[in-house]
C-alpha cells in the first residue's frame, strides 16, 4: 500500500454502513443548494397554505369581511392608499371593491389552489403512468385500446365534461375536491403518452431482458426497471402540470364550475385581478408573484430531484459515495 | 522524432475517494504500439480516456500531464481538443453494444465524424464510411452501413467502432479491448490491420487488453497495471519471455492455452439416464421484412445435459447471440421447437414461461446495456431472490454479498451503481445475478471476454464448480477458443447462422473436419512474440494466394 | 408498415365512433326534456314538438342515435319554415337556436381557429424546443438560468395577463402593431399575419415553456448516454452533439406532446379567442355550451376530436418512423 | 325578460371631440357581443334598438335627444304616434311619404302587417311578446308561412294607413310601434330564417356584409333613404363598421388608446368595468371621452314567498334592513357606476319614479333592526338561507353582488349560501313557476321607458305562468294591483299614466316581495374623432345614429 493511497484514504469520509438508495438520494438532494432552497419554498408555501386560519388570526383578519371604509367607491372601488392599502392592519393591502383584506385571501386561497393543484397532478400523474406502462408492456390489444382510450380522453374537452359532471354531482359533495377529481380525471393523456413513448423504447433493452429471466412479472419489471427511468421525464412533466392545474381551476372558477364565492383561490384571484393591473397592481401581482414563486420553487426542485435520482450524477455533484476502496482491492487481491 | 507521439507523466485520476490511476508515466513513439495489460479495474480504461481528455466535465479529477501528438491534453481549450480527438487521435470504446447512437445508421455515424474532421460532402463521407466498414470485415458493407446499431451483432458493433476510429487517419489509436466480441480470425484480421496501418503510415497504437495472448501478437512494448499503478514495462519479448514482477508471473501463469486439455474433469456424459435439460430442433430465426430480412440462426439443432457444457464458437455475428437468447426464450424463435424438461417452451405465452425463467438463465454479452444505471449493483443481483419470494431482507442481503464475494467482488459496494465500475467488474455482476437464480441452464454470452486472465479462470473455475455441485446445464458462447476448450464438454463450431461441426471438444480440437474450424484454430494467438509474427506473416501469404 | 398505418386507422375510426356513442349519451339521453334544452328557452311547443320529429327523440335511443350517425354518414333533410333545406353530409345537425346547419357554422370558424393555431403551433414548438435545446446546451450557465426564468414566467402566467400585456405594449405603448384582428388569408394574407401576430406569440409563449423544459429534460437524458461519450470522443462538437444526437432523443416526448396540444388547442384556444377578438370554434363552443345549444356542442366537440384524433395519428405515424425499434418490436 | 341587455341605456351624456359634425367617414364599433339575430322580427331590443335603428325604420321611434328628452317617443315611418280609439283598443297609422326601401322600391303599410305576422312564426321567435298578448288573435296565430290568411286583426285599407285591433285597452301602445317587429318586409324579398343575411333596408344604412352570424357587419348608406322623411337619424358616416366578438378589456384598452380607426369608433355594448374606469377617472384626457348613460333598469333581490322561511313578511323585511347598499354597489363597480335603488321603479322621470324607502336601511344596513324581525319571526338563534345567482360576470346579479349580500347579511345573523347558476339555468330556473328559488338576485329593464313593461310582468297576478317562462316571481295576484294596472293601461295621456304607476309601485313595496338594490349607470368610452355624442334616457348608450367622424 503506497503512502499516495493512504493518504487519500485517511481523508475520505468515515462511511461504514453503506448508504442505502434512498439515503444516497438525499445526500444527492442535498447536495443542490438550489434544490435545497427550493424544497425549503414548497415547504414554507404549503405550511402557509395549511395553517392559513392561524396566520390570518395573526394578521387579526379573516378573508370574507368587507371593508367598504377602504375603497374608493367614486373611482370603481380602487383600494384607499398607496401600494393598493397596504397598513398595519392590511398586510398586503386590501382588495378592490370589496376592501376585504389580501393577506388573508391570499393564504387562504393557497390551501385551495395549492391542494386542488397537488391532488390533480398526483391523479394526472398516477393514471397517466398506470395507463402508459401498461400500453407500452401489455399486449398489442391492450396498447391499442388504452391508446385509444387516452385518444377518446383527450378529444372531450374538459369544460365540457366538468359542466356535464356538475350536473350529476350533487352541490354537496365539496368543491375542491371535485374539481381536483375532475382536472386530475380528465388531463392525463400528456403523461400516458410520454410515459408511453419512453417506456417503449426502454423495453428493448437488455436491462429489462435480464429482469424478465429473473423471473420477475410485467408489472415488477416496470415498477423496478422502467420507472426509475421514467421518472426524469415524468416529473418534469408533472412540475409543468402544476401551474397549469392551477390556471385550469381558474378557468373553471370563470365558467361557474369551480370553486364557489367567497372561498378565494389564487386562480379566481388572477383573473379577477386581471382588469386591475393598471389602477391596482398589488392585487394583480400577489397571486401572480407567488404563483411564479410556486412555480419556480417547483420547478427547481423538480429539477433537482431528477438530478438526484440519477447514480450518475454523484460524480457530477463531487460527493463522494463514501466506501473504503482499500477494502475492495485487498480482497480482489486475496481471492 | 524528437518528441514522442505520447507523452504521459505522473498522471492520477481520481474518483471521488477512489483512485483509479496513480502516477503513471510512459512513452509512446509514432509508429510504435504499447500494450496495456492487467487485472480488471486496474485503471487501464481510465488511463486510455485521458489521453483523449475523456474525463473533463465528468467528476474525475486529473492530475500530471498528458501530451498528445503536440497537444497538452491537460491546458487544451475546447476547440483544440476537439480538433485532436477523432483526427489525431482516435478512441474504440470497450462497450461496442452502447457506443453508438441508436437512432442513426453505423454509416451515417460513420460519416459524421469523418465530416468533422475533413471537408467533404456527404456523398463522399458515406462512401468513406462503407470503405472502412469493409475494412474492418463487414461483409455486404454497402448495405450493412444503412442498417441501425441494435441490428448488429456484438462483434459487428466492435468492428463498426473500429472502423469509426481508422475513418480519419489518426496518428494514434487508442482502442480500449477492441476484440473482445470478436472470434479469432476477425480479432486476427483486425490486428493484422492495425498492425499494418502502423506500418504504412506511422500511426501509433494503444492496445488496452485483458488478453495477453492478444498483446504478444501486436505490440512491441506491454506496460502492466495493478490497482492503478505500472508494475513493469519493457519490450514485449522480454516481458512475457522473462517475466520479473511475479504479478506478472502471475498473471502469465493463468493464460490459457488453445493445446491445453480439459483438466480435472472427467470426459464428457454420454449416456444420460434422464435425458436432455434442453433439446432444440430445426431452430431458425429472422430478422425484418422483405429485403432487408436477415436469417440469424437457420435451422440449428442441438442437446444440453444436466452438469454438462456445450461451448459455442464461431464467426461474429453468426447468430450465436441469437441462438443463445432463443434458448432461454427472450426471442420467439422464427421456427423449430425447443424442449425444456419435457416441455416444449419454444411457443409458450410469456406467462407460462414464468416458471420457468429462473431456470433459463443468461450472461449477457455487453455488461454495460445488461445492467440497470438507475439500480444499485446489489438490488439487481437480489432480483432473482426476490422474484422467487424471498421477503426477508436481511437473508436477501446475506445472500447478494455472498454471491459478489463468489464472482470476486467486494460485498460492501453492495449500494454502488453500474457506472462505477470496470467492464470486467460489470460482467461480474452480471454473473453473480444469474448465480442468485440458482438456474438449471446458464447460457454465458461472452462472460469473460471482459475479464483479466486471473478473474477469468477464477470465473470459469467457479462456473465449474457450480456445475458440479448443482449439475448446471451450461451453454457458453465465445470467441477465445483456448477458453471454450477448458470448459466444454462439447462444441459447436457455428458459421452464418448454422452449425457447422459439432461434437467432443477434444475431437473438434484435435482433429477439425469442417475447412472453417481449421481456418479458426490457426488463428488463435499465441503467447510467443516471435511465433506471432512468423504467423501473421503465414497468414499474409495466404491472403495473397 | 402498411399494416401499423391501417391499424392506426382503425383506431382512429373507432375512437371517433365511440365519441359519438360518448356524446350522444352524455347530451341526448340526459334526463329533462331535450327537445326543448336544444330548441333553446325561447322555443315555443310547437318549434319543440317539431325538434323532437326531426330528432327522432320518441324513438329509442339507439335508433336515434342511429339516425344521428346517418345524418353524419349520408345527409338529412330540415324545415326552415319557408321551405326544406337539406344539410348534406357530414350533417352535424342544425342548431335550433341560431338557425344554422352546425357544419356549416364549424366551416366558418374552422379557418378561423386553424390561423389561429397552425401559426402558434409553428412558433410554439419552435421557441420551446429552440429553448429546450439551448438550455441544454448551455446548462449551468447564465444563459440557462435566464431562459429557465423566462420559461417558467410563461407557464405560470394566464393567457390573459400576457395578451393584455403584449395589446398594452405593443399597440397601446408603442404602436408598432395595430389591435389585432381577425382578417381572413383569403382577404389579405399581410393583414391575416399582422393581425393573429400578438396572439400567436401570446400562446406560444404559454406553450412554449412545456416544450422547452421537456426537451431540455430528455436532452439531458440523452447527453448522459454512452454513446453521446463516443461522439465526443470524435470531435464531433457540443452543437453537433445536442443538434444530432441528444436532440433525436428528445423527440418521442415532444412529438407526443405536440399532438396532444395541437389537437386540444382546436376547441381549446377559447381564452386567447375571446381576449383577441378571434371567431374561432373554442369560443363558440364556450357560447355553445352556456346557452345548452346541444347540436352546436356535440357537433363541434365531435369536430375538434376529429382534429385531435388526427393529429395523434400522425403523431404515431412521425413517431413510428423517427424510432423504428418500435414497429419491429 | 326585458331587452336584450347589449343594448341597454339611459341618460346624461357627454359631448365628444368639439366642432360641427359632418358628413363623411366610416365610424367603427367595437361590440362584444354579436349581432347574432339581424332580423327584424327576431330582435328584441328597447326602441329598436341601437345598430339595427340604422337599417330597420319602424312606426314610431325614441326621440333621438340627450337625457331625459330623450325617453319620449316620437313618430318615424308613421306621420304621428297614432290615432287611439276611445278606449285606446284600436289604433291607426298613417304613412309618410316617399318612403322607400334600399332598392327603391316603396314602402306600404302592407309590408308592415307582413312583417308583424312574420314575427309570429316558430321559426321566426324572439321578439317581445306583447303583439301577441295584445292584438285580437294573436295567441292562437301562427305566421304566415303556416297560416297564410294573415291576422285579421291588422287591416290595411290603402297602401298608407294601417289599424291594430287590440283585444284591451292600451294606452302605450306608440311605444310598442317602436319596436322593430313594426318594421316593413317585402313578402317578395322573405327567405325565412335567412332573412337575417341581408335584411331589406328601410333606414339610412343597408346591409353591405354580415359575417360568421352578426360577427362582422358592415353597413353603407341607403341612397333611396332621404332625410327629409326621418328626422331622427343624422346618419353623419358613410359607413359603419361592426366588429364584434372582442373581448371587454380589449375593447375598452383600444378605444382609450385610440389608434388608427379606433379613433373613429364606439361601443354599443361595453361599459366601463370598475378597474378601467378606476383608471379613467385619473386621466382627465380619458375622462372627456367617456359618456355617462341612464337606462331604466334596477337590481334587487326578489323572494318567493311559497318557500319557506320567506313565506313570513317578517323575514323578507329583516333581509331589507339587513343590505348594506354600499358594499353592494362597491361590488357592482362604485358609487359611479351604480345608484342605490329603494323603490323598485328606476329612478327617472318617465317611470314615474315616487321616492319611498320602506325599510330604512341606510347605507350600510341595518343589523340590529333585522335581527329584532328574525326574533319576533321566530329565528332567534339565526337563520340559514341560500341565494341564488347568475354566474355571468355582469356586475349585476353576479357572484360578486352575492357575496356581498352574503357577508352584510353574517352580521344580521342570518348565513347565506351561494348557489350560482349558469346564465341560461339561472334564467330558467328563476322563471319557472316551478323551480323558482326562494331567495335569488334578479333585474328588470324596461321595454320602453315607462311603468307598464315594469310593473305588469312582475306584478299583474294574471301574467303568472304555470309552465313557461313566469315573471311574477313574488306570485303576487292582488285584486287591486291588477285593476289598478287595467285602469292606468286606459289612459292614452303618458304623463298622467306615469304618476299613476309611480303610486303603484309604492303600494307593492310595502309587501317586501323585493328588494331593490341599485340602478347601474352605465359608462363608455367612444374614440377621440367621435362628434356629436347623444346618450338619452331610454337607451343609456350613445346614439350611433347621431355619431359623426368628421
Ligand atoms: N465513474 C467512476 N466512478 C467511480 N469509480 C470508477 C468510475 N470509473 C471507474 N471507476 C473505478 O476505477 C477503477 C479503474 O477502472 P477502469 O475502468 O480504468 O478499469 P480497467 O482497468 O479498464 O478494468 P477492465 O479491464 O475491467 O475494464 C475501478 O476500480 C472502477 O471501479
Ligand atoms: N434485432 C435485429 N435486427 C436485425 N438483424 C439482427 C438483429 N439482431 C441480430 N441481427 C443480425 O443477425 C445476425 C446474427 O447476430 P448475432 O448477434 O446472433 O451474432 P453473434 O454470433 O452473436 O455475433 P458476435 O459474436 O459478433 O456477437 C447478424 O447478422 C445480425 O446483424
Ligand atoms: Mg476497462
Ligand atoms: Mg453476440
Amino acid at each position: 500500500m503506497s503512502e499516495a493511497l493512504l493518504v487519500q484514504e485517511a481523508g475520505a469520509a468515515p462511511a461504514a454502513a453503506p448508504a442505502s438508495g434512498a439515503r444516497q438520494f438525499w445526500r444527492r438532494l442535498r447536495a443542490q443548494r438550489a434544490a435545497t432552497v427550493a424544497a425549503a419554498v414548497v415547504l414554507l408555501l404549503f405550511l402557509a397554505a395549511l395553517a392559513a386560519p392561524l396566520l390570518a388570526a395573526l394578521a387579526g383578519q379573516d378573508p370574507d369581511t368587507y371593508h367598504p371604509g377602504l375603497v374608493d367607491s367614486a373611482a370603481g372601488g380602487v383600494p384607499v392608499g398607496s401600494f393598493g392599502g397596504i397598513s398595519a392592519d392590511h398586510w398586503f393591502g386590501v382588495e378592490p371593491q370589496t376592501g376585504r383584506d389580501l393577506f388573508a385571501r391570499v393564504v387562504y386561497g393557497a390551501r385551495v389552489s395549492l391542494g386542488v393543484a397537488v391532488v390533480a397532478t398526483v391523479l394526472q400523474v398516477t393514471i397517466g403512468v398506470t395507463v402508459g406502462l401498461a400500453a407500452a408492456l401489455g399486449s398489442r390489444l391492450l396498447d391499442q385500446v388504452l391508446s385509444r382510450i387516452t385518444d377518446i380522453n383527450v378529444a372531450l374537452p374538459l369544460m365540457v365534461i366538468a359542466l356535464g359532471l356538475l350536473a350529476i354531482v350533487p352541490s354537496s359533495f365539496p368543491r375542491p375536491v371535485l374539481i381536483a377529481l375532475v382536472i386530475g380525471g380528465i388531463n392525463w393523456a400528456g403523461t400516458s403518452k410520454i410515459v408511453r413513448a419512453q417506456a417503449l423504447a426502454l423495453k428493448s433493452l437488455d436491462f429489462v431482458s435480464a429482469a424478465r429471466l429473473s423471473g420477475r412479472g410485467r408489472w415488477s419489471i416496470a415498477r423496478r426497471e422502467l420507472l426509475p427511468s421514467l421518472a426524469a421525464p415524468v416529473i418534469t412533466y408533472a412540475a409543468l402540470l402544476f401551474p397549469v392545474n392551477i390556471t385550469v381551476e381558474a378557468a373553471l372558477s370563470f365558467l361557474g364550475v369551480g370553486i364557489k364565492p367567497p372561498t378565494p383561490s389564487w386562480g379566481q384571484m388572477l383573473t379577477e385581478a386581471d382588469t386591475w393591473y393598471q389602477s391596482a397592481p398589488t392585487y394583480l401581482l400577489l397571486p401572480a408573484g407567488l404563483l411564479f414563486v410556486t412555480v419556480l420553487a417547483l420547478t427547481v426542485l423538480g429539477e433537482g430531484v431528477r438530478t438526484a435520482l440519477d447514480p450518475r450524477a454523484a460524480s457530477r455533484l463531487r460527493i463522494g459515495t463514501g466506501r473504503e476502496e482499500r477494502q475492495e482491492r485487498t480482497k480482489e487481491r486475496a481471492s | 522524432m524528437t518528441t514522442p507521439l505520447v507523452q504521459v507523466e505522473d498522471l492520477t485520476i481520481d474518483f471521488g475517494t477512489v483512485r483509479a490511476v496513480d502516477r503513471l508515466s510512459f512513452t509512446l513513439e509514432a509508429g510504435a504500439a504499447l500494450g496495456v495489460v492487467g487485472e480488471s479495474g486496474s485503471g487501464k480504461s481510465a488511463s486510455a480516456s485521458a489521453l483523449l481528455g475523456l474525463h473533463r466535465g465528468t467528476g474525475a479529477r486529473v492530475t500530471g500531464t498528458v501530451r498528445v501528438a503536440g497537444t497538452d491534453v491537460g491546458a487544451a481549450d475546447d476547440a483544440e481538443l476537439r480538433r485532436l480527438r477523432g483526427a489525431k487521435a482516435a478512441m474504440v470504446f470497450q462497450d461496442p453494444l452502447s457506443s453508438l447512437d441508436p437512432y442513426y445508421t453505423v454509416g451515417d455515424q460513420i460519416a459524421e465524424v469523418y465530416r468533422v474532421h475533413n471537408s467533404v460532402s456527404r456523398r463522399a463521407a458515406r462512401a468513406r464510411a462503407v470503405e472502412v466498414l469493409d475494412r474492418v470485415g463487414i461483409p455486404d458493407a454497402a448495405r450493412r452501413a444503412r442498417s441501425r446499431p441494435h441490428e448488429f451483432s456484438g462483434g459487428m458493433r466492435q468492428r463498426a467502432l473500429i472502423a469509426m476510429a481508422l475513418a480519419c487517419e489518426p496518428r494514434l489509436i487508442v482502442a480500449d479491448e477492441p476484440t473482445t466480441a470478436l472470434d479469432v480470425t476477425v480479432q486476427a484480421q483486425i490486428l493484422d490491420l492495425l498492425h499494418d496501418l502502423r506500418r504504412e503510415t506511422g500511426m501509433g497504437l494503444l492496445l488496452v487488453t485483458h488478453d495477453v495472448g492478444v498483446a504478444a501478437e501486436s505490440v512491441d512494448d506491454v506496460l502492466v497495471m495493478q490497482h492503478g499503478r505500472a508494475v513493469e514495462r519493457g519490450p514485449v519479448a522480454e516481458v512475457l519471455g522473462a517475466p520479473r514482477q511475479p504479478y506478472t508471473r502471475e498473471l502469465l501463469a493463468s493464460v490459457p492455452r488453445v493445446d491445453e486439455k480439459r483438466a480435472g474433469v472427467p470426459g464428457p456424459r454420454t449416456a444420460t439416464e434422464a435425458g436432455p435439460l434442453i433439446e432444440a430442433v430445426g431452430l431458425r430465426r429472422e430478422f425484418g421484412r422483405g429485403a432487408g430480412r436477415v436469417t440469424a440462426v437457420d435451422g440449428v439443432s442441438l442437446t444440453v445435459h444436466a452438469g454438462e457444457t456445450l461451448g459455442i464458437v464461431g464467426e461474429s455475428g453468426s447468430g450465436k447471440t441469437t441462438l443463445g437468447r432463443m434458448l432461454v426464450r427472450l426471442i420467439d424463435p422464427t421456427a423449430g421447437r425447443l424442449r425444456y424438461g419435457g416441455t416444449d417452451i419454444g411457443s409458450l405465452p410469456e406467462r407460462e414461461l414464468r416458471p420457468f425463467r429462473r431456470e433459463l438463465q443468461m450472461v449477457f454479452q455487453d455488461p454495460v446495456a445488461s445492467l440497470n444505471p438507475r439500480r444499485s449493483i446489489g438490488e439487481s443481483v437480489a432480483d432473482p431472490l426476490r422474484a422467487a419470494g424471498e421477503t426477508d431482507e436481511a437473508r436477501i442481503r446475506d445472500r447478494v454479498r455472498e454471491l459478489l464475494e463468489r464472482v470476486g467482488l467486494d460485498a460492501g459496494r453492495y449500494e454502488r451503481h453500474p457506472h462505477e465500475f470496470s467492464g470486467g467488474q460489470r460482467q461480474r455482476i452480471g454473473i453473480a445475478r444469474v448465480l442468485a437464480a440458482e438456474p438449471k441452464l446458464i447460457v454465458c454470452d461472452e462472460p469473460v471476454s471482459a475479464l483479466d486472465v486471473t478473474t477469468q479462470a477464477q470465473v470459469i473455475s467457479l462456473l465449474a464448480e457450480l456445475q458440479r455441485e448443482l449439475g448446471i446445464g451450461l451453454v457458453f458462447i465465445a470467441h477465445d477458443l483456448a477458453v471454450v476448450r477448458q470448459v466444454s464438454d462439447r462444441v459447436a463450431v457455428m458459421r452464418q447462422g448454422r452449425i457447422v461441426e459439432q461434437g467432443v471438444a477434444d475431437d473438434v480440437y484435435g482433429s477439425p473436419r469442417d475447412p472453417y474450424t481449421r481456418q479458426l484454430l490457426a488463428a488463435v494467438p499465441a503467447l510467443d512474440p516471435v511465433r506471432a509474427a512468423a504467423r501473421r506473416a503465414a497468414r499474409r501469404e495466404l491472403a495473397a494466394a | 408498415m402498411t399494416g401499423f398505418l391501417l391499424r392506426r386507422l382503425g383506431g382512429a375510426v373507432f375512437v371517433l365512433l365511440s365519441l359519438t356513442v360518448v356524446l350522444y349519451a352524455v347530451f341526448y339521453v340526459a334526463p329533462g326534456d331535450v327537445a326543448q334544452i336544444a330548441c333553446g328557452p325561447r322555443c315555443s311547443p310547437a318549434q319543440v314538438a317539431q325538434v323532437t320529429a326531426q330528432l327522432r327523440l320518441d324513438d329509442p335511443v339507439y335508433t336515434q342515435y342511429l339516425h344521428f350517425l346517418q345524418g353524419i354518414v349520408a345527409g338529412r333533410d330540415f324545415s326552415t319554415g319557408t321551405g326544406v333545406e337539406h344539410c348534406s353530409a357530414p350533417c352535424l345537425g342544425v342548431s335550433y337556436q341560431s338557425d344554422q346547419q352546425v357544419m356549416r357554422l364549424i366551416l366558418t370558424k374552422l379557418p378561423v381557429t386553424g390561423s389561429l393555431v397552425i401559426g402558434a403551433f409553428a412558433l410554439w414548438i419552435l421557441l420551446g424546443v429552440g429553448t429546450g435545446v439551448l438550455s441544454a446546451w448551455r446548462r449551468g450557465r447564465i444563459t440557462e438560468r435566464l431562459l429557465t426564468w423566462l420559461t417558467l414566467a410563461g407557464t405560470a402566467t394566464p393567457v390573459f395577463v400576457i395578451g393584455l400585456l403584449l395589446i398594452i405594449i405593443f399597440c397601446s405603448t408603442l404602436q408598432w402593431l395595430p389591435s389585432p384582428t381577425y382578417v381572413p388569408f383569403t382577404e389579405n394574407p399581410e393583414q391575416w399575419a399582422w393581425g393573429l401576430l400578438l396572439p400567436w406569440v401570446s400562446l406560444a409563449l404559454i406553450e412554449s415553456a412545456k416544450y422547452a423544459r421537456l426537451t431540455r429534460s430528455s436532452m439531458l437524458e440523452t447527453l448522459a448516454e454512452d454513446h453521446v461519450r463516443t461522439f465526443r470522443a470524435y470531435g464531433v462538437s457540443e452543437r453537433g452533439i445536442i443538434g444530432r444526437h441528444a436532440l433525436r432523443g428528445a423527440l418521442a416526448p415532444v412529438i407526443a406532446l405536440s399532438a396532444l396540444d395541437f389537437g386540444t388547442m382546436f376547441g381549446g384556444a377559447v381564452l386567447t379567442e375571446s381576449l383577441f377578438g378571434i371567431p374561432g370554434i373554442g369560443r363558440e363552443l364556450v357560447h355553445a355550451v352556456k346557452v345548452v345549444d346541444l347540436p352546436v356542442v356535440v357537433g363541434m366537440v365531435l369536430v375538434t376530436g376529429f382534429f385531435v384524433v388526427l393529429a395523434n395519428a400522425v403523431a404515431d405515424m412521425l413517431y413510428a418512423l423517427a424510432d423504428r425499434r418500435v414497429v419491429l418490436s | 325578460a326585458g331587452p336584450r341587455s347589449d343594448d341597454g341605456g339611459g341618460s346624461g351624456g357627454g359631448s365628444g371631440a368639439s366642432g360641427k359634425p359632418r358628413k363623411g367617414g366610416t365610424l367603427t364599433v367595437l361590440n362584444s357581443n354579436p349581432q347574432e339575430d339581424f332580423d327584424p322580427a327576431r330582435l328584441y331590443t328597447s326602441g329598436g334598438g341601437n345598430v339595427p335603428s340604422l337599417v330597420f325604420r319602424t312606426l314610431t321611434t325614441r326621440n333621438r335627444e340627450d337625457g331625459a328628452a330623450g325617453a319620449q317617443v316620437v313618430p318615424d315611418l308613421a306621420t304621428s304616434l297614432g290615432t287611439p280609439s276611445k278606449n285606446a283598443t284600436v289604433w291607426t297609422y298613417t304613412l309618410k311619404d316617399g318612403l322607400k326601401y334600399e332598392d327603391g322600391t316603396a314602402i306600404t303599410s302592407a309590408d308592415i302587417k307582413y312583417g308583424i305576422e312574420r314575427s309570429f312564426a316558430a321559426e321566426l321567435s324572439g321578439g317581445a311578446p306583447y303583439l301577441r298578448d295584445w292584438l285580437i288573435g294573436g295567441a292562437d296565430y301562427q305566421g304566415p308561412y303556416k297560416d297564410k290568411k294573415g291576422l285579421d286583426s291588422i287591416e290595411v285599407p290603402d297602401d298608407r294607413t294601417i289599424v291594430f285591433h287590440l283585444n284591451k285597452p292600451e294606452g302605450e301602445f306608440p311605444f310598442l310601434a317602436t319596436q322593430t317587429q313594426t318594421t316593413p318586409v317585402p313578402r317578395a324579398k322573405d327567405t325565412g330564417t335567412t332573412y337575417e343575411e341581408h335584411p331589406v333596408s328601410s333606414g339610412p344604412y343597408k346591409v353591405v356584409s354580415n359575417e360568421n352570424d352578426g360577427e362582422r357587419l358592415v353597413l353603407e348608406r341607403n341612397p333611396h333613404w332621404s332625410a327629409k322623411t326621418d328626422e331622427e337619424r343624422k346618419a353623419y358616416p358613410d359607413r359603419i363598421d361592426v366588429r364584434s366578438g372582442l373581448d371587454s378589456a380589449v375593447i375598452n384598452q383600444r378605444l382609450s388608446a385610440s389608434q388608427g380607426a379606433d379613433a373613429a369608433a364606439v361601443t354599443t355594448d361595453t361599459n366601463l368595468g370598475p378597474a378601467e374606469l378606476a383608471k379613467v377617472s385619473s386621466d382627465k384626457k380619458l375622462a372627456a371621452r367617456v359618456g355617462t348613460g341612464h337606462f331604466g333598469y334596477t337590481n334587487y333581490i326578489a323572494f318567493n314567498p311559497k318557500v319557506k322561511p320567506f313565506d313570513n313578511p317578517k323575514v323578507r323585511q329583516a333581509i331589507s334592513y339587513a343590505v348594506d347598499r354600499s358594499s353592494v354597489i362597491n361590488a357592482a363597480g362604485g358609487s359611479s357606476l351604480a345608484e342605490p335603488a329603494t323603490t323598485y321603479l328606476p329612478n327617472q322621470k318617465s317611470f314615474g319614479h315616487t321616492p319611498y324607502d320602506h325599510f330604512p336601511a341606510g347605507e350600510t344596513g341595518n343589523a340590529a333592526k333585522a335581527k329584532e324581525l328574525l326574533k319576533e319571526a321566530g329565528y332567534a338563534k339565526g337563520l340559514t338561507v341560500t341565494l341564488t345567482h347568475s354566474n355571468d360576470k355582469d356586475f349585476e346579479t353576479s357572484p360578486e353582488i352575492a357575496t356581498a349580500l352574503q357577508a352584510a347579511l353574517k352580521k344580521a345573523g342570518i348565513t347565506v349560501e351561494l348557489k350560482g347558476l349558469e346564465g341560461n339555468d339561472y334564467s330558467d330556473t328563476i322563471h319557472s313557476a316551478a323551480k323558482e328559488p326562494g331567495f335569488f338576485l334578479a333585474h328588470w329593464g324596461a321595454d320602453w321607458p315607462s311603468g307598464g313593461p315594469f310593473l305588469a310582468p312582475i306584478f299583474d297576478g294574471r301574467q303568472i305562468v304555470k309552465d313557461g317562462a313566469n315573471f311574477n316571481t313574488g306570485f303576487l295576484d292582488d285584486p287591486s294591483v291588477n285593476k289598478e294596472i287595467d285602469e292606468i293601461n286606459k289612459l292614452t295621456d303618458l304623463e298622467a299614466a306615469a304618476q299613476r304607476w309611480g303610486a303603484l309601485d309604492k303600494k307593492i313595496g310595502e309587501k317586501a316581495l323585493t328588494v331593490p338594490l341599485f340602478h347601474p349607470v352605465y359608462k363608455r368610452l367612444f374614440g377621440q374623432d367621435v362628434k356629436n355624442v347623444v346618450i338619452s334616457d331610454w337607451t343609456g348608450v350613445l346614439d350611433i345614429s347621431q355619431v359623426a367622424v368628421k
